[in-house]
C-alpha cells in the first residue's frame, strides 16, 4: 500500500508527457519506450491500488468513510463575498464502481502505447499527447470533486483532438471536428448542471465547522430545519456530498424537498436530462452516435482502442457517478425512456453494423450496441442491472480493443478495411484467425467469455426490475435479446465473408504483405484474449470488488424512490 | 516598540517616494530604483503584521517571496534595459516610445 | 523610551532620508548608493520587528545582489566617461502632486483606522522564532518555495540569455 | 415457508466430485492436447475417450443403485444473490455420459480412418473433444445457467465442426446457419432463465423446483414464496409469465433440437463431416433438447407442455415428408433425425417423460448407426475418385447395388432401419410403441382437435418406413447406376468393403439397436429403461396445470395399449410394403432414377424442398433483416448525419451571413463611430504619449480619485 498511489497512477503519465517533451529530437526512439514504460507502470500501480483495495468495505455509497485510497485536500478557494466561497477539493477516491474502469483504462492505455509501436510521424507530439490523454483519463475515473473530474473530462478532448485530427485517415478533419464539437455539447451540458449543483449543495463536513457543530447528521438537520445561517454554508463540489440528498440547501433550485422548476418541469428532471444527454453523447447512445463511426475510422489504431476501450466507459460511468447518483428520482422517473433508448440502441446499433461494409465501422457500431446494455442496465436500477452495466463497460472495453487491434493489424498490412476486399484468410493467416475467432465470439457474448456474463447480468436485472423496483417493464430485456441474435448475425457473416472459403484478395501485392501475427502483436492481443477469457470464466474476480459498492448504490436509488 | 501605525507611515512614504521616482524618472534604471524603493515599501508592510500572526507568519513568508521575485525581476528588468540600449542606443524612457498612438 | 525604540526611529529616519535623497537626486549613481542605505535601514527594521531572517535575506539580496546589478546597470548603459550620470527629470509637478495625494490618502487610511486600538493588536503579538519560521517554510509552503526557486532560476537564465549578445541580431553596437 | 440459502448452500466434500471432474477434464485435455501435439492427435484423443468411456461405463454401474448425488459449491456472487454452480448425478444424467463417452468414442475410432487424409485431423480431433466435453457439461450440471452456458458451447462447437472444411462456401455458410439458429432459441430460453431468476433468485434446477412447489397462482399473479437469508420474499409477476417461462425454455430445445420453426440448419449442417453428423446432428448435441426438456420437464405448465406436443407432432410430420424425395444421402438421415427428434419433443408434451428419453437413446443407436454406414459408403465411394472420374459421392442416384460389394455395412444400415421403422424385434418399436401409446392415451383425456396432433405422428411412422426403406432399396438393391452415368463399366468392382476401424463401429451401434439389449420382452414399460427411468412427480402450481401425466389413467392406458402396438406395427408393415412397390430393383421408379433432376408434381417439390421454408426465411426474414439494416445505415449516415452535418453547415452559413451584417450593417456603424473617434483621437492623442510612466501616472490619478469618492 503506497501512500497517495491514485495521485501516482494520474500524474506518472503527465510526468512522462513532460519528459517526452524534453528528450531532444535526436531520441526519438525513446518516445515509444518511455511511454509504454510509464503506462506499464501505472498499470502495475493500479493492479496494487486493486490489490490493496477491500471489496467488502462500501455499503453505504453516498459516505466518504467508505471511499478507498481516499487523497483529499482542499485545492484552492476563493472567496466570492456575498456569493459565498468557491472552493475546491483535490479529491481523489475510489469505490467498487470506480476501480473497475481504473484497471480497465490502465490496461487498455497499456496496450495502446504497445500498439503505438510503429507511428511513423511527428512522434514526439504523438507521445505526448498520448500520455496527456492517459492522464486526464485515469484522473477522470478517480476525481470525486466534480470540479475536478469536469476538469479531467475536458482534458481529455484536447489530446484527443489533436490525435484523431494530425495522426488519422484521409477525413480526419472532419472526424476531429465533429468529435470535438458533439463531447462539447455534452460537456456544455454537464457544466450547466455543475454550476447547478455547486449552487445546491453545501458541505456538512465544513459547514458544521463553521457552527461549531461536529456530527454530521445534526448539521444535515439544522439545515434542513433553516436553523444554519446562510452565509455560514460552505458549498462544495464534492460528489460524495451530492450524492446525498440531505446535503442539498432547502430552497435551492436542485433540492429534492423543495426544487424550484425550469419551464414548468422540475429542475432536477431537468438536469439530470442535461446529465443524461451529457454523458449519453459519450457512451455514445441512439440518437448521439453519429460522431462515433467516422471518429473511429478516422482515428489511427491505438487511439481508436483508447476512444472505444476507456472513452466510452466515461459515459457510463459517470451516468452512475453523477447523473444517477444525484437525481435518483429522476432517473427513476425517467426509467422507461433510457431503458427504450437503451434497447432501441441495442437493436439499431446491430442492424446498423450489420450493414456495414468497413469494418472498423462494424465495430462501431456494434459499440453502439454494446453500450446500449450498458444503459438497459442503468434503467434497471436493480443490483443485477447495474453490476452488469459495469461489467459490461469493463468486459466491452477489453472485447472491443481487441476487435480494433485486429482490424489494425489487417490495416498495418493492405491499409484496406473493407470487407469484401479479404475472402478465405483463414488459409493464409490461421493463428490470425483464431484470435478474430476469439475477439468475435467473446463480442457476440459466448458464454466463456466476459461479454456474456455481462450481458446475462444485463438481462437478468432488467426483467427482474419492474418486480423490484418497477423502473421498466419486461418486454424490454425480452425485446433486447433479439440483439443477440443480430450480433451473432453479423459477426458470422463477416467471418465468413473475410476468412472462410477460398483464399482471395482484392489485390495481388497484398499476398505477400499479409503475413501472420508478429511477437508484437500477440503481446497486445493473447493478454486481452486470455483476460476476456479469465473474467468469463471467474466473475468474481471482478464481481467481488464491485457488489458491496453497487448494493449501496441500489440502496441510494431505493432509498430515493420510495 | 515603534507603533504599528508609525511602521505604516514610513511603508506609505517609502511607497510615495518610489512612485514618484518612478514617474518623473527618465532613465530607465532610476526607474527599477523607484520600483525596488516600492517592493520594500510593501514588505515593511507585510513584515509588521507577520508579527501578529506568529503560528503561520504567513507575512513574513510572503516578504521572503517578494523578495525573491524582485530579485528575479531586477535581474530581467536589467537584461531588458540592455537590450533596449542597444538597441535604441538610450536608456532614456521618453525616446522610447514605440507605444505612441 | 527604551533602547530598542530608539533604534527603531533610527532606522526608520535612515530609510525615510535616504530615500528622499533618492527622489531629489538626480545622479542615478548617487541614488544608488543611497539605495543601499534605504536597504539597509529597511532590514534594521525588518530585525527590530522580530523578522531576523528577512532581514538578513534583504541584506543579502538587495544590498549584496540588486544593487549591484544596478549599479553595474548604470556603468553599462552610460558610457559617456568624465561625466556625470544624470537621469533628466520630467512631470516633476504632476508626479509630486500625485504622489503626495496618494501618501494624503494613505495617511488617512492609516490613522483612521487606529490600529492600536485594536484589540488582536495587543493579545497576539509574541516574539517568533526563526526556528518556528523555517519550520513553517520547509513545511507549509515548500511547493510555493520549490517554485519560486524555480521562477528565480528561469529568470536568471531568461536574463543572461537576453542580455547575451548573439551573432547575427540586429544589434547597434 | 422454505429457505433458498439452504437449497443453494454449498455441499461438504463428496468423492464424486473427483469422478465428475475426471470425466469432464478428459475431454478438455484432448481438445487442448490435440492443438498441440498435432501429430498423433487421432490417437491419442481417442485413447483419452476411451478412458473416458470406461469411467463413464463404471460409473453408472457402480452408482445405478445409489441415490442421486448432488454437489454444489459458488460460482460468483452477484450482490447479494449467489451465483451457485451444482452437478448432479441420477440415472438419466449416469445413461447420458455413458451415452455420450460411448458414441463419441465410436465416431472417434471411426474419425481416425474417415479423416485419415485431412491435414487438419489435429484441429478435428480437438474440436470433438472440445464437443464432448461441453456435451458432459450440459448433462453433469443441475444448473440453469451452465446448462445454458455449455449449451452455447456445444453450439459453437458444432458450428466449428459443420464449418470445418470451411474452404467450401456451402459449409461456411451452413455453419452460420445453425449457430444463428441456435442462438435464436437461445435467446428464447434466455428469457425463461430471466423469468424464472426473477421469481426465484437462483439458477439452481433442485432449488427451482423446490421453490416452484411453493409458488402459487393468486388472482391470476404468479407468486414465489419463500425466505432469503431470513428474509421473506414474495415475488410476483402476472401468471402468464408462467407459461412463458416453460414454453421459453422450450425455445432453446427449438433451437438444439432442431424443431419447427428452427430446424433448417439441420439438413444443412450435413455440410460436416460424417462422423460429426453421426455424433452432434444425430445422437448427442440435438438430443441435448430433449434431455433439456427433460430436466426443467417438472417446471412446464399445461399450456407450455401442448405447445411442446403439438410442435412436436407438427416437426415429426414435416420432417417426414421431406425425407421422401431426397437425394443426398445424408439429407435424408437428417430429416429424419429431425423427425424422430419431434417424436421426443412429442413425448414429453404428452407427459410421456421417459419414453421420450428412451426414444432418445435407441434413437441414439440407430441413427448414429445409420450415419456412420452412411460414412462408409461415402468414404468409400469417394477413393472412386480420379482425374476423370468425377461424382457427387453423397448422391444416392449413384448409387445402387452396394449390398454385394458392402455386405457388412448394407447388414449394418438395415438393422437401423428397421429400429427406425419401428418394427418389433428392434429397439425402435419399443420407444416409438411407448412414445404413441401416451400420445394416444393424451388425445383421448383431451378429445377434440387433439386428435389432429396423434393423426400426425401416426402418419410420421408409416411415413418413416417408406423413405428409409427407399433408401435400403435405392442404395443397396439393383445395379451400380454411377457404371451407366459415366459409361463406365466395370466401375462397380473397384468399389471395397470398409476396414475394421470403419466396421467396428457401425457393427457395435447396430448391435445397440436391436431390442434385447433393452430386454428380452416386446412390451416397452416390461425394459429396464422404463423401470429405471420413471416419470417425475408434477410441480407446477396447482391451478395452472389442467391436467397432469400422472392423471393419465392406468386405465386408458392398459386398454389402448394393445391397439396402439397393432396399429404402430401395421403401419410400419405397411410403408415397408409401399416403398417396396415403390422402389424394389424392377418397379419403375428405381428404373428412372437415376435420371431425376428433381421430383415432380406440387407434392414432391414441396418434400423436396423442405415446405419451402428455407426459401421463405431467406427471402422474408434474412431479406428483411439485411435490407432494414441497410436502410438503417441508410438513414444513420444520410437522415441522422445528414441533420447533424445539416446543423453544422446551417451555421455556418449563419456564421457567413452574421459576418455580412458584421461587416456592413455593424461595422459600418462601427466605422461611422471609428471615424469620429478617431477625429477626438487625434485631437486627444498626446494624452496617448507611448509613456509607460504617463501611463502609471494616470492610472494611479484615477485610483486616486476612486478613493477619494469611496472615503467620501
Amino acid at each position: 500500500m503506497i501512500q497517495g498511489i491514485l495521485s501516482y497512477i494520474i500524474f506518472l503519465p503527465l510526468i512522462a508527457a513532460a519528459v517526452v517533451l524534453c528528450l531532444p529530437k535526436r531520441l526519438e526512439s525513446s518516445y515509444r519506450i518511455v511511454t509504454v514504460v510509464a503506462t506499464g507502470l501505472t498499470l502495475l500501480l493500479t493492479i496494487i491500488a486493486v490489490y490493496s483495495f477491500d471489496g467488502g468495505i462500501a455499503e453505504n455509497i453516498n459516505s466518504e468513510e467508505n471511499l478507498q485510497l481516499l487523497e483529499k485536500s482542499e485545492w484552492f478557494s476563493l472567496d466570492l463575498g456575498s456569493l459565498g466561497s468557491f472552493s475546491v477539493d483535490y479529491f481523489l477516491a475510489v469505490d467498487g464502481i470506480s476501480i473497475p474502469m481504473l484497471l480497465l483504462a490502465s490496461i487498455v492505455l497499456f496496450i495502446g502505447a504497445i500498439s503505438s509501436w510503429n507511428i511513423r510521424q511527428k512522434k514526439k507530439g504523438y507521445f505526448a499527447l498520448y500520455l496527456l490523454l492517459s492522464g486526464s483519463v485515469l484522473g477522470c475515473f478517480v476525481a470525486l470533486d466534480f470540479f475536478l473530474f469536469y476538469l479531467f473530462f475536458e482534458f481529455m478532448l484536447l489530446p484527443m483532438y489533436f490525435l484523431i485530427g494530425i495522426w488519422g485517415g484521409p477525413r480526419k478533419e472532419y472526424a476531429a471536428i465533429k468529435f470535438f464539437i458533439y463531447t462539447l455539447i455534452g460537456s456544455i451540458l454537464i457544466l450547466i448542471v455543475m454550476i447547478g449543483l455547486y449552487n445546491s449543495v453545501y458541505d456538512p463536513v465544513r459547514t458544521g465547522a463553521e457552527i461549531g457543530v461536529t456530527s454530521i447528521e445534526q448539521v444535515q438537520t439544522m439545515v434542513q430545519s433553516g436553523e444554519v445561517a446562510r452565509e455560514d454554508i460552505i458549498k462544495s463540489f464534492n460528489m460524495i456530498y451530492m450524492a446525498d440528498q440531505a446535503n442539498y440547501i432547502p430552497g435551492s433550485l436542485l433540492s429534492q424537498m423543495s426544487g424550484g422548476e425550469i419551464i414548468g418541469k422540475s429542475a432536477r428532471w431537468i438536469a439530470f436530462l442535461a446529465l443524461l444527454i451529457g454523458f449519453a453523447i459519450k457512451l455514445p447512445s441512439f440518437p448521439f452516435h453519429t460522431w462515433l463511426p467516422d471518429a473511429h475510422v478516422e482515428a489511427p489504431t491505438p487511439i481508436s482502442v483508447v476512444l472505444a476501450g476507456i472513452l466510452l466507459k466515461i459515459g457510463g460511468y459517470g451516468l452512475i457517478r453523477t447523473a444517477f447518483s444525484f437525481f435518483p428520482d429522476s432517473a427513476f422517473h425517467y426509467s422507461w425512456m433510457i431503458g427504450f433508448f437503451g434497447v432501441f440502441s441495442i437493436l439499431y446499433g446491430a442492424l446498423n453494423a450489420l450493414a456495414q461494409k468497413d469494418i472498423k465501422k462494424l465495430i462501431a457500431y456494434s459499440s453502439v450496441s454494446h453500450m446500449g446494455f450498458v444503459l438497459l442496465g442503468l434503467a434497471a436500477m436493480t443490483v443485477e442491472g447495474i453490476s452488469g452495466a459495469i461489467y459490461q463497460m469493463f468486459s466491452h472495453g477489453l472485447i472491443t480493443s481487441m476487435l480494433f487491434l485486429i482490424a489494425g493489424v489487417l490495416y498495418d498490412r493492405t491499409q484496406d478495411r473493407l470487407i469484401e476486399n479479404y475472402g478465405g484468410l483463414a488459409n493464409r493467416l490461421p493463428r490470425f484467425t483464431i484470435v478474430v475467432g476469439i475477439a468475435f465470439f467473446a463480442s457476440l457474448g459466448l458464454p466463456g467469455f466476459s461479454g456474456f456474463i455481462a450481458e446475462l447480468m444485463v438481462f437478468l436485472g432488467a426483467f427482474k426490475s419492474s418486480a423490484v423496483i418497477g423502473a421498466i417493464p419486461q418486454w424490454m430485456p425480452v425485446v433486447a435479446t433479439i440483439g443477440l441474435i443480430l450480433g451473432a448475425g453479423y459477426y458470422l457473416w463477416t467471418l465468413q465473408r473475410m476468412f472462410m472459403g477460398k483464399y482471395w484478395v482484392k489485390k495481388a501485392e497484398w499476398t505477400e504483405r499479409l503475413k501472420d501475427l508478429n511477437s508484437r502483436e500477440y503481446l497486445m492481443l493473447v493478454p486481452l484474449a486470455v483476460l476476456v477469457f479469465w473474467f468469463g470464466i471467474f466473475p468474481d474476480t471482478l464481481m467481488s470488488l464491485i457488489n458491496s459498492s453497487v448494493e449501496g448504490f441500489t440502496d441510494l436509488l431505493n432509498q430515493a424512490i420510495r | 516598540m515603534m507603533p504599528v501605525d508609525h511602521l505604516l507611515i514610513l511603508g506609505a512614504g517609502l511607497f510615495v517616494i518610489g512612485f514618484i521616482v518612478v514617474t518623473t524618472r527618465k532613465n530607465a534604471i532610476a526607474v527599477l530604483i523607484g520600483i525596488e524603493l516600492m517592493l520594500n515599501a510593501a514588505n515593511i508592510n507585510l513584515v509588521v503584521f507577520s508579527r501578529f500572526d506568529p503560528d503561520f507568519l504567513q507575512g513574513q513568508v510572503f516578504a521572503l517571496f517578494v523578495i525573491t521575485v524582485a530579485a528575479a525581476e531586477t535581474a530581467v528588468a536589467l537584461a531588458i534595459v540592455l537590450k533596449v540600449y542597444r538597441h535604441f542606443k538610450t536608456a532614456d524612457l521618453d525616446k522610447i516610445s514605440e507605444l505612441r498612438g | 523610551m527604551e533602547w530598542g525604540t530608539t533604534i527603531f526611529y533610527v532606522f526608520g529616519a535612515i530609510t525615510l532620508l535616504s530615500a528622499l535623497f533618492i527622489l531629489f537626486t538626480r545622479n542615478i549613481l548617487y541614488a544608488a548608493f543611497s539605495l543601499i542605505l534605504t536597504f539597509v535601514g529597511v532590514a534594521g527594521i525588518f530585525v527590530l520587528s522580530g523578522a531576523e531572517f528577512i532581514g538578513v535575506t534583504q541584506l543579502l539580496v538587495y544590498v549584496g545582489g540588486i544593487l549591484v546589478l544596478i549599479v553595474f546597470g548604470v556603468m553599462l548603459t552610460n558610457r559617456v566617461k568624465g561625466q556625470k550620470v544624470v537621469s533628466p527629470v520630467y512631470q516633476k509637478f504632476v508626479g509630486s502632486i500625485v504622489g503626495i495625494g496618494l501618501f494624503m490618502l494613505l495617511m488617512k487610511g492609516i490613522l483612521e483606522a487606529n490600529f492600536g486600538a485594536m484589540q488582536w493588536m495587543k493579545t497576539n503579538e509574541q516574539q517568533t522564532s526563526l526556528k518556528r519560521f523555517g519550520m513553517t517554510l520547509m513545511t507549509d509552503y515548500v511547493v510555493v518555495f520549490e517554485v519560486i526557486g524555480i521562477l528565480l532560476l528561469v529568470a536568471l537564465i531568461g536574463a543572461v540569455y537576453m542580455a547575451g549578445k548573439r551573432k547575427g541580431v540586429n544589434d547597434a553596437s | 415457508m422454505i429457505e433458498l440459502q439452504d437449497l443453494i448452500s454449498p455441499t461438504d466434500y463428496d468423492p464424486m466430485i473427483n469422478w465428475i471432474l475426471l470425466l469432464l477434464g478428459i475431454p478438455l485435455l484432448s481438445f487442448i492436447s490435440s492443438l498441440f501435439i498435432k501429430k498423433n492427435a487421432p490417437i491419442w484423443s481417442t485413447f483419452l475417450l476411451l478412458v473416458n468411456t470406461g469411467i463413464a461405463i463404471f460409473m453408472a454401474f457402480s452408482f445405478w443403485y445409489g441415490d442421486s448425488v448432488s454437489i454444489k459449491g459458488v460460482w460468483f456472487t452477484l450482490g447479494d444473490t449467489v451465483m451457485s454452480y451444482s452437478f448432479y448425478l441420477d440415472r438419466l444424467a449416469l445413461l447420458m455420459i455413458a451415452l455420450v463417452n460411448l458414441i463419441s468414442f465410436l465416431v472417434h475410432v471411426f474419425s481416425m480412418e474417415y479423416m485419415k487424409s485431412d491435414r487438419n485431423k489435429p484441429r478435428y480431433f480437438a474440436y470433438l473433444g472440445l464437443f464432448t466435453f461441453s456435451m458432459l457439461g450440459i448433462v453433469l450440471f443441475h444448473n440453469l445457467l451452465l446448462m445454458f452456458i455449455f449449451w452455447e458451447l456445444v453450439g459453437f462447437t458444432s458450428y466449428l465442426l459443420i464449418g470445418f472444411w470451411f474452404e467450401k462456401k456451402t459449409a461456411s455458410l451452413a455453419a452460420n446457419k445453425a449457430f444463428i439458429m441456435n442462438r435464436i432459441g437461445d435467446a428464447g430460453m434466455l428469457t425463461g432463465l430471466m423469468i424464472l431468476f426473477a421469481q426465484f433468485s437462483t439458477f439452481d434446477l433442485e432449488a427451482v423446483k423446490a421453490l416452484m412447489i411453493f409458488s402459487e397462482i393468486e388472482d391470476g399473479n404468479w407468486v414465489a414464496h419463500f425466505t432469503n437469508n431470513g428474509q421473506e420474499v414474495m415475488n410476483s409477476l402476472d401468471g402468464r409469465w408462467l407459461s412463458a417461462a416453460g414454453i421459453a425454455l422450450f425455445c432453446g430445445a427449438v433451437g438444439k433440437s432442431a424443431q419447427f420453426p428452427l430446424q433448417v440448419w439441420l439438413p444443412d449442417a450435413m455440410e460436416g463431416p460424417t462422423p460429426v453428423s453421426a455424433l452432434i446432428h444425430a445422437a448427442t448435441m440435438v438430443a441435448a433438447g430433449v434431455f433439456l426438456l427433460a430436466r426443467v420437464f417438472v417446471l412446464l405448465d399445461a399450456q407450455a407442455l401442448e405447445v411442446v406436443a403439438i410442435v412436436g407432432a407438427i416437426t415429426a410430420f414435416m420432417a417426414a415428408i421431406a425425407a421422401l424425395s431426397q437425394f443426398d444421402i445424408k439429407k435424408v438421415l437428417a430429416y429424419s433425425t429431425i423427425s424422430q427428434l419431434g417424436y421426443m419433443v412429442m413425448a414429453i408434451g404428452v407427459g410421456a417423460y421417459s419414453a421420450g428419453l428412451f426414444h432418445l437413446v435407441t434413437h441414439a443407436f440407430f441413427k448414429a448407426g445409420l450415419f456412420l454406414c452412411a460414412g462408409i459408403i461415402i468414404h468409400q465411394l469417394h477413393k472412386l475418385h480420379s482425374d476423370e472420374i468425377k461424382f457427387n459421392e453423397q448422391d444416392i442416384r449413384v448409387m445402387g447395388g452396394l449390398r454385394l460389394k458392402m455386405p457388412v455395412t448394407f447388414l449394418c444400415f438395415l438393422i437401423c432401419s428397421l429400429a427406425l421403422a419401428g418394427l418389433p424385434g428392434f429397439s425402435g418399436f419399443l420407444s416409438k410403441d411407448a412414445i404413441l401409446l401416451n400420445a394416444t392415451a393424451w388425445a383421448e383425456i383431451k378429445g377434440g382437435g387433439y386428435y389432429i396432433v396423434i393423426g400426425l405422428a401416426y402418419a410420421s411412422v408409416i411415413l418413416t418406413a417408406i423413405y428409409i426403406f427407399r433408401l435400403v432399396f435405392l442404395v443397396f438393391t439393383r445395379g451400380f447406376r454411377l457404371e451407366s452415368i459415366l459409361n463406365k463399366p466395370g466401375l462397380m468392382d473397384k468399389v471395397k468393403e470398409g476396414n475394421l476401424i470403419l466396421l467396428i463401429p457401425a457393427i457395435l451401434l447396430a448391435v445397440g439397436s436391436i431390442s434385447i439389449v433393452f430386454g428380452a420382452n416386446v412390451k416397452a414399460e416390461n425394459t429396464w429403461f422404463m423401470q429405471f427411468i420413471t416419470n417425475p412427480i408434477y410441480l407446477v402450481p396447482e391451478s395452472y396445470a389442467a391436467f397432469s401425466l400422472v392423471d393419465l389413467s392406468e386405465a386408458t392406458i392398459k386398454s389402448l395399449h394393445g391397439w396402439v402396438a397393432i396399429v404402430s406395427i401395421s403401419l410400419a408393415v405397411g410403408g415397408l410394403v409401399i416403398s417396396y412397390f415403390l422402389y424394389r430393383p424392377i418397379s419403375k421408379k428405381a428404373l428412372i432414377f437415376q435420371d431425376a433432376p428433381e421430383p415432380r408434381g406440387a407434392l414432391g417439390r414441396i418434400s423436396f424442398n423442405h415446405w419451402y421454408q428455407d426459401v421463405l426465411y431467406e427471402k422474408a426474414i434474412v431479406k428483411f433483416i439485411v435490407i432494414k439494416g441497410k436502410a438503417l445505415a441508410w438513414f444513420d449516415e444520410k437522415i441522422l448525419d445528414g441533420f447533424v452535418n445539416g446543423l453544422a453547415k446551417t451555421q455556418v452559413v449563419l456564421a457567413h451571413i452574421v459576418r455580412w451584417f458584421d461587416k456592413y450593417i455593424i461595422d459600418g456603424f462601427v466605422h461611422l463611430t471609428v471615424s469620429t473617434s478617431g477625429r477626438i483621437g487625434q485631437a486627444t492623442r498626446s494624452i496617448q504619449s507611448g509613456n509607460v510612466q504617463t501611463y502609471i501616472l494616470s492610472a494611479m490619478i484615477l485610483l486616486i480619485l476612486l478613493l477619494l469618492w469611496l472615503m467620501i
